[in-house]
């Protein structure tokens, strides 16, 4: 009873993978019991880590190995700890007009972020229930 | 107002959506308002506010107003999170949205 | 990449629990794409032993640590295994006319079941896609 | 078929709901058959079938058909998984349904 919830899926990174890792997630969420506000944001976040992986991550990949995993972890106290790791290529690029609101938003809603490109992408997001919605 | 054109999207709008929403944004010919009927979408991700980001500017070139009805609050405040409020005419109400229309007429 | 999908939820024992556990176990199923009607076999069977834990391990129980776990791992080739687990009290009984489906179905849909009844009730279940609906 | 009693029930029929799915399978005063309704039954568990069996035997004793029309496949596998294809009068289609209990009138 002491392991904490988790949630890990593999697809592969194409388009139609990131609402089902979506909805997995917040079925997950609501399991938990959490509230609805909180999980909107928490999907919503996921959901741009998602769509990166999926657009940008494998822009130069072959076709074998182009997968993302979401990885969630619930701790006490209304914290979520969730990772979306790809094995692709991090693109560095100038901030394009009106693109680029992705991980803009990822950072608006989790407490934090840190984003790892060893090996592919990883984006870990730590977030805080008790501190949402304090930029609305 | 008989030249409103009002364009319906429903459900998700990610990423797998986005060609979709590319196409279903057009307002060619004689326009005079545009409302982006949102109401029954019930996600959208940030691939779908650069399509409504480039459509509205769009618009504002052509002088024709326009308003976004959005159902769930997600889509409202994903519009916050990127910091796109004052550009985006985000609406939770049907009236005020073809109030914002009519008041933005030609 | 290499770690396999699983999902771990743990809810208070109470009647409205099954359904958000069921719902969380579909999103998960349904997100590595795995054929409805496994989903909905896989989803009836892990019910049943939800409902066992919700109906029967906390009969003479406190409030407290009225909990139910439930694990599920998927391998590769369409296999799952599953746990549904409670810190209560098996109740060994003399079957009951009209009751005492649930064990019977969790049977005829996995391929293997064991009970084990130790600190309380772990009904451990493999599920292979490859010969589901057998029965039928 | 004046004396056709319809129950409809919908939704996930689990041990949550099992006092509301016992309290609604009544069939009190003069019915001649009975239509459980369940096509919009998206899930059942097994406390359901009990209830289900229970209701069954009464009407069978009372003399009165009963049919479960289903909607989701879980329910007519449920019903296999249990044993009990033989003693549950479960059917897909409403026109069969109605067949069996118009064959089955007093
Ligand atoms: N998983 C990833 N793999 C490769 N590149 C990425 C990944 N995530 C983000 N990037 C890079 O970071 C840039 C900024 O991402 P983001 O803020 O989400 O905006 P956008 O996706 O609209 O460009 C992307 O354009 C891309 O170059
Ligand atoms: N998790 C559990 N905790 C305690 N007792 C259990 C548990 N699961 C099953 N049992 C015991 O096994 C019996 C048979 O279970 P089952 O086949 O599901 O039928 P039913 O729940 O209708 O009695 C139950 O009545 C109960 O005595």
């Amino acid at each position: 009873m002491s392991e904490p919830p988790e949630l890990r899926i593999t697809r592969r990174a194409v388009p139609t993978s990131a609402a089902a890792m979506r909805h997995a997630l917040r079925a997950f969420l609501t399991a938990l019991e959490w509230e609805e506000d909180a999980i909107l944001d928490i999907v919503t976040a996921v959901g741009e880590a998602l769509a990166n992986a999926i657009e940008h991550a494998y822009e130069d990949a072959t076709e074998e190995a182009r997968e993302v995993t979401l990885y969630a972890r619930a701790a006490g106290d209304g914290l979520l700890s969730a990772e979306v790791r790809d094995c692709g290529r991090f693109i560095e690029r100038a901030r394009r007009p009106g693109r680029g609101f992705g991980l803009r938003i990822v950072r608006s809603i989790a407490s934090d972020v840190s984003l790892e490109t060893k090996d592919g992408t990883s984006v870990r997001m730590l977030f805080d229930t008790r501190k949402m919605h304090k930029a609305l | 107002m008989s030249d409103l054109r009002v364009i319906a999207l429903h459900g998700e709008l990610d990423i797998a959506r986005r060609d979709e929403a590319r196409f279903a944004l057009r307002a060619d010919g004689d326009v005079g308002a545009v409302l982006l009927d949102f109401a029954d979408v019930t996600y959208a991700d940030s691939t779908i506010l650069s399509t409504l980001l480039v459509f509205t500017r769009e618009m504002g070139i052509r002088g024709v107003p326009v308003a976004i009805l959005v159902g769930t609050p997600q889509l409202a405040r994903i519009v916050q999170y990127a910091g796109l409020s004052d550009i985006l005419p985000v609406f939770n109400e049907r009236s005020d949205a073809l109030t914002h229309l009519s008041e933005g007429r030609r």
